[in-house]
């Protein structure tokens, strides 16, 4: 017996194993399971992209810390930028982690600096003011959800573009938004200036 | 740590506590009190700095000592003489030699005893080898504290040797008592000159290695020159000796200035700190941190001259003086200083006609050295506190005795 | 109420309680697996689903390799006075193993995921792969293989053929690909992690003048780092009585995850890259950028003051070295016009003298400025300010222990791996040999043994690995040479010094590409001279260290050469 | 691109701005105010792509989207410096007593 057909026999034996009897049978396939299960990629990471984000937002409005205040902030901005991988973003995904890495740094560096001796006074709030926050921050969300409702957004659902957006970005920026981008560069200058300024006008 | 004295801070001593006070810039800012050591790497042992941070910057440092207090003079007080060299070894546990050469010279002059000539020149060899020693170690662990590993394990290779040397003379690596009152307890073994001329010769290149490698370092003469300034005047004024005295540009070396043993036999210079330009880096100024690394290891380069002199004359003959184990002491007193790796040791010995003493006390160059850190640690950064601590080099088995 | 001896502190943790105990419970974990297969069987049987490969996978197969693994365990409790001798015996071929094991599941993974393209783009409407939604058939994969132009009518496959079928099904699902890809991923940043680990050590002690970890393993003690790591899985994991719980616990994870997230765009040559991402370069940089976070994170959480020094410095740190760090990144892509790595890679094929470092004085020079920059950023020597030893003790990561520390610096080593890789990437040829890609074309698309002389001698992922740990080396020299800057110089070197100079470096290489023409004798004449001083650093730093090497005995000196065990 | 609508992406941010807004109102201590603030940004910032991306206005959306994150960076800044001369009139970063209509 050659060796070939000794590991054809084992090979046929697992086979065997594993589609033995009526279950294992062969059948006209039936309903596969990508329609059984019957959700995407897509769905799946927005859900749980989503889920983080909200998540993270609600823990910003709870938590009483700066910095953990600011480490929700980061993981609500972490999973937009997720979000914006899923919206075929790319760019802007990294560049919203390049940025807000950093910017999220800032406020917490502050955070520690600015807050350690208030912190002593830390503000509680009463039962009937958190229920008064809660009451207008769901009201606020279900005025909001309505109004999105309310549209049928369904109609002129674009084909998803497809190009590069690093590349459009740019064309865009030097050739749309030309002027806007100047004025943004001239802004960000100004709050340069500005922010040393006021950060060092009460040096003698 | 529970109740800290008022007094510990020389300025506003009612703010035990983190104060808010006025920056430089305006900016109401608070200081941290924050403890360096008694465990931290670069205390050099159980030293506890006890430091007042703005920021980065440190506006008030002060050393608490005491950990490693073992009433070593009170001791010295219930022993005699001779029984009292193995604690000398452990008050600067890296200069034993030394302080058994000190100690012995103290209670000699105490009794009036002469040593051997022979015995004159092993003493001066064991001190200048264990000088070599000490500066080696002040020169790897001061390379830690600047980040910089290598240096240490360098130091430490030659330093292994120097032990070599000493274990073949006395058994022992680390406390010797080898020196002893009248001379030293054995004579040299067979090939220790020759060994030792063999150590002079593989030693004396490593020198510029050290220099290559870490004195001339970009980085390391940043970090160190023109930190810890310490002028002259203050170097005198808070007593300080040793390498730490001439950095601050004072020539000023018992070795040459009150000679004691047969230090006057020999030829050596008194290296003391300069400023930046030839050949010295630029930025250096007198007293600063660069210089009191520097001095130790120009030091090692003269401890070097002295050991070939000393192979080129040691003579034959005794090494012990005849001293009786049970003497008497003289009802007088004596003060004697040597200058030892990290500044001048001090004994005083008072006899009162019984053969242990009335009183023994010891100046320790460490002390007095390190009582200057708070006047120098003032408004530096919180990396210079490591690098003038370190350059000061003390150990804390002499600081606290 | 039972006293407390000095017994219960040094009792061992293994006990043979504890081991009784575990056996009990993987066996009945592995029970209930069984059990829990059984059901899931009978109710497939009962609903009268047929099974599908991912049915077959998920409910039967998987569960059963679980309740075999916890029966293993439960074996490998029983036995291990055995196993520990035979693994002492076999670790050195275990480890080779499981280096070979990452090689060939990454080729083995995307020989599967070729095949199964073939087969793809075989069927007469093609579809486009999704996470679930496959719908190739195994009839398929049993028909491409069967069927071959000569013989079309052979559906009577063999069962080794079908066999292979149900093998090759799950391949067309992305979430598979990228799992097992991911997971070799994991496996690299290990072994990288475990032998820079070993290989710094190496490195310290042959600078020091001393041997180095020479025990565990055998051969100059190459299992060291496995041997620590090991130790410190098994150490305690202390928090402190107040610190920030899970800020405390989380933090680790801010700092490696990033880190390996970030291996997902860092291309090994051009295939053998997870997502070859047209914005890879600045993800790469935005999650570097993000690991600072966790290290701040570390030292506040810490509620420790030296730990909280040790934060605001890698704030103030990092904050300040990304900025000439991303824009010396930017002189590459102004060369190469595109953020897309795999691109970039591509351009450098010609050989050395194509390297984008060689082509104008002013890349050579920001690949000075990206090099000490990406030290600063990885917080080695000598920034290595925030955790500073002397200064520090420890700086942020003092209150960790155990396995937590053990993530920090399995961070670093990663972040180490990648830093120097975009600058291999970037500035010193990707993944091509210093001889021109196109000298091996014929040997490119040849047979197997070609192939892969190809990939040694011209262009593959060993060459980038390689490059990589040659700058990785540098990392590891600078840090046992130099002492520590102070913070003030760091921030002096950054913000007056790198800062103005890349973006001279910057205006620079705009005029130079805008002026200079590619094929003029200005850029040629810069060209070569920028090869011939990139050759010279080359040869010197090869040349020097060569020569040390073989003349260690005579620079050591006679007497601590005399003291060296064996001579 | 299945079951996942522009619906869904607007009500995320429905629901980042409401967070946002609220840290806004209830947070006393300013830095938490301005951590409301991006999150505010970021919920206009994932309508603006989802519109961008959805009802086929190309690149806009996320142009739009780039300037705003810019536009937040520089708030930020000058927020925190605001911030850094509150703190030193008034030694907190309290925003309830920050009412002195003075210097």
């Amino acid at each position: 017996m050659t060796g070939s057909n000794r590991l054809s026999i084992v090979a046929a034996v697992l086979v065997w194993l594993a589609r033995a009897g009526p279950v294992w049978a062969r059948g006209p396939r039936g309903p596969g399971p990508a329609d059984w299960i019957g959700i995407e990629l897509e769905a799946v990471m927005f859900y749980l992209l989503g889920g983080l984000a909200a998540v993270c937002a609600v823990g910003c409005v709870l938590s009483s810390r700066v910095v953990r205040m600011a480490l929700f902030l980061f993981g609500a901005l972490g999973a937009v930028a997720g979000l914006y991988l899923l919206l075929h973003a790319n760019f802007l995904a990294a560049i919203q982690l390049i940025v807000y890495a950093g910017g999220t740094l800032v406020v917490i560096i502050f955070g520690i600096m600015l807050s350690s001796a208030s912190a002593a006074a830390r503000y509680r709030a009463r039962p009937a003011e958190k229920a008064a926050g809660a009451a207008v921050g769901l009201l606020l969300l279900a005025g909001l959800v309505t109004a999105v409702g309310r549209i049928d957004w369904s109609e002129g659902i674009a084909a998803a573009p497809s190009a590069p957006t690093v590349d459009g970005l740019g064309r865009a920026l030097l050739t749309t938004y030309l002027v806007p981008f100047e004025l943004s560069s001239v802004l960000l200058l100004a709050v340069m200036i500005g922010a040393a300024w006021l950060a060092g006008s009460g040096r003698k | 740590m529970t109740a800290m004295p008022d007094a510990m801070f020389t300025s506003e001593p009612d703010l035990l506590f983190d104060a808010a006070r006025d920056g430089p810039d305006g900016l109401r800012t608070e200081e941290m009190l924050i403890n360096m050591g008694p465990q931290h790497p670069s205390t050099h042992g159980v030293l506890r700095v006890l430091l007042r941070t703005d920021g980065e910057m440190v506006v008030e440092a002060v050393p608490h000592i005491g950990y490693l207090h073992r009433c070593a003079e009170k001791i010295g007080e219930n022993l005699q003489p001779y029984q009292f060299i193995p604690k000398t070894d452990r008050m600067d546990y890296l200069a034993a030699m030394n302080n058994n050469h000190v100690f012995s010279l103290a209670v000699e002059r105490l009794l009036g005893v002469e040593v051997p000539e022979r015995a004159a020149y092993i003493r001066v060899i064991m001190a200048e080898l264990n000088r070599i020693a000490s500066h080696l170690v002040a020169f790897g662990t001061y390379g830690l504290d600047m980040g910089a590993f290598t240096a240490v394990l360098y130091a430490f290779r030659e330093r292994e040797y120097i032990l070599d040397l000493f274990e073949a003379a006395c058994g022992a690596r680390l406390t010797y008592s080898y020196i002893t009152i009248g001379g030293v307890t054995f004579d040299l073994p067979e090939r220790f000159i020759e060994r030792l001329a063999e150590f002079l010769d593989y030693f004396e290149p490593k020198i510029d290695e050290y220099d290559r490698l870490l004195s001339y370092n970009h980085i390391f003469v940043k970090r160190t020159a023109g930190v810890g300034v310490i002028s002259a005047e203050d170097a005198i004024a808070w007593g300080l000796t040793g390498p730490c005295l001439r950095a601050s540009g004072v020539r000023w070396d018992l070795r040459r200035c009150l000679p004691y043993e047969i230090y006057d036999r020999f030829e050596f210079d008194i290296p003391v700190g300069r400023p930046g330009g030839g050949g010295i880096p630029r930025g250096v100024v007198v007293g600063d941190c660069w210089n009191r690394y520097f001095v130790r290891m120009q030091e090692m380069r003269e401890s070097v001259r002295i050991l070939r002199q000393c192979i080129a004359a040691i003579p034959a003959g005794e090494v012990r003086a005849k001293v009786p184990k049970n003497v008497r002491l003289p009802a007088d007193e004596v003060y004697f200083e040597g200058e030892n790796p990290r500044g001048q040791l001090g004994f005083l010995v008072v006899g009162d006609g019984s053969p242990i003493p009335w009183r023994v006390k010891a100046r320790g160059p460490c002390f007095c050295n390190l009582s200057i850190t708070s006047h120098v640690c003032r408004g530096v950064l919180l990396a210079d506190v490591p690098a003038i601590i370190g350059s000061i080099d003390i150990v804390l088995g002499e600081v606290d005795r | 109420m039972t006293e407390f001896t000095a017994q219960d502190v040094i009792r061992p943790r293994w006990s043979p309680a504890l081991r009784a105990r575990a056996i009990r419970r993987f066996m009945l974990a592995g029970l209930i697996i069984m059990i829990g297969t059984g059901v899931a069987a009978v109710c497939l049987e009962i609903f009268g689903r047929s099974l599908s490969p991912l049915w077959l996978t998920v409910g039967i197969v998987l569960p059963s390799v679980l309740a075999f693994g916890a029966l293993f365990v439960v074996f490998a409790i029983t036995a291990h006075a055995l196993l520990g001798r035979l693994l002492k015996r076999l670790a050195f071929v275990l480890f080779i193993g499981s280096l070979a094991g990452i090689v060939l599941t990454a080729w083995g993974a995307s020989l599967l995921f070729g095949l199964v393209d073939r087969i793809v783009a075989a069927r007469p409407d093609p579809i486009a792969q999704t996470i679930f939604g496959g719908e190739l058939t195994t009839d398929e994969i049993v028909r491409f293989f069967a069927a071959t132009p000569e013989d079309p009518k052979a559906l009577e496959a063999p069962p080794a053929l079908e066999f292979v079928a149900y093998l090759l099904w799950p391949w067309q699902f992305r979430l598979l690909r990228d799992l097992v890809l991911a997971l070799v991923i994991l496996g690299f940043v290990s072994v990288t992690a475990s032998f820079a680990i070993w290989w710094e050590r190496k490195v310290a002690g042959r600078i020091q003048s001393r041997l180095g970890p020479m025990r565990v393993g055998g051969w100059h003690g190459w299992a060291q780092g496995i041997a620590d790591g090991l130790k410190l899985v098994q150490k305690e994991d202390i928090v402190p009585g107040r610190a920030d719980g899970p800020v405390f616990r989380l933090a680790p994870y801010l700092v490696f995850i990033p880190v390996l997230t970030a291996f997902l765009a860092l291309p090994f040559s051009d295939r053998w890259v997870l997502r070859d991402l047209e914005v890879g370069l600045v993800l790469v940089l935005g999650l570097l950028g993000i690991d600072v976070i966790g290290v701040i994170l570390a030292g506040w959480a810490s509620h420790n003051k030296w730990s909280m020094y040790g934060a605001l410095r890698v704030a103030a740190q990092m904050v300040s070295y990304e900025i000439p760090m991303g824009m010396a990144l930017l002189l590459p892509v102004m060369a190469a016009g595109t953020l897309r790595p795999g691109a970039i890679g591509a351009l450098q094929s010609g050989g050395f003298h194509t390297w984008l470092a060689f082509c104008s004085p002013f890349l050579f020079a920001a690949a000075g400025v990206y090099f000490v920059a990406s030290l600063a950023a990885c917080k080695r020597a000598p920034f290595d300010l925030p955790e500073a030893e002397s200064e520090l003790t420890g700086g942020f990561h003092t209150e960790y222990s155990g396995f937590r520390w053990a993530v920090f610096f399995f961070g670093e080593y990663a972040a180490m791996f990648v830093v120097c890789g975009l600058a291999v990437l970037l500035f010193l040829g990707a993944w091509h040999s210093p001889l021109p890609a196109s000298w091996g074309e014929s040997l490119a698309g040849g047979s197997w043994w070609q192939r892969g002389l190809y990939a040694l001698l011209f262009s593959g992922p060993a060459w980038f690995i390689a490059k990589t740990y040659a700058l990785l080396f540098v990392h590891i020299w600078l840090r046992w040479t130099l002492p520590r800057i102070r913070i003030d110089q760091v921030m002096y070197a950054c913000v007056q010094v790198m800062l103005p100079m890349t973006m001279l470096l910057l205006l620079g290489q705009m005029f130079w590409q805008l002026l200079v023409p590619p094929d003029g004798i200005t850029a040629r004449a810069a060209n070569i001279v920028c090869t011939l001083a990139g050759a010279a650093i080359v040869a010197a730093f090869v040349g020097t260290a060569g020569w040390g090497y073989l003349n260690r005995r005579r620079l050591v000196g006679p007497l601590a050469v005399n003291h060296l065990p064996g001579s | 691109m299945g079951s996942i609508t522009l619906m869904h992406y607007l009500v995320l941010g429905a629901l980042l701005f409401c967070c946002g807004l609220l840290t806004m109102v209830v947070k006393r201590n300013a830095v938490g105010i301005l951590i409301g603030v991006e999150l505010v940004l970021n919920a206009a910032n994932v309508n603006l792509v989802a519109f961008g991306r959805y009802r086929g206005a190309g690149i806009d959306g996320q142009a739009a989207a780039l300037f705003v994150i810019v536009l937040a960076a520089a708030e930020a800044a000058v927020a925190i410096a605001i911030f850094m001369n509150f703190y030193r009139h008034l030694t907190t970063v309290d925003v309830d007593r920050g009412d002195l209509l003075r210097g």
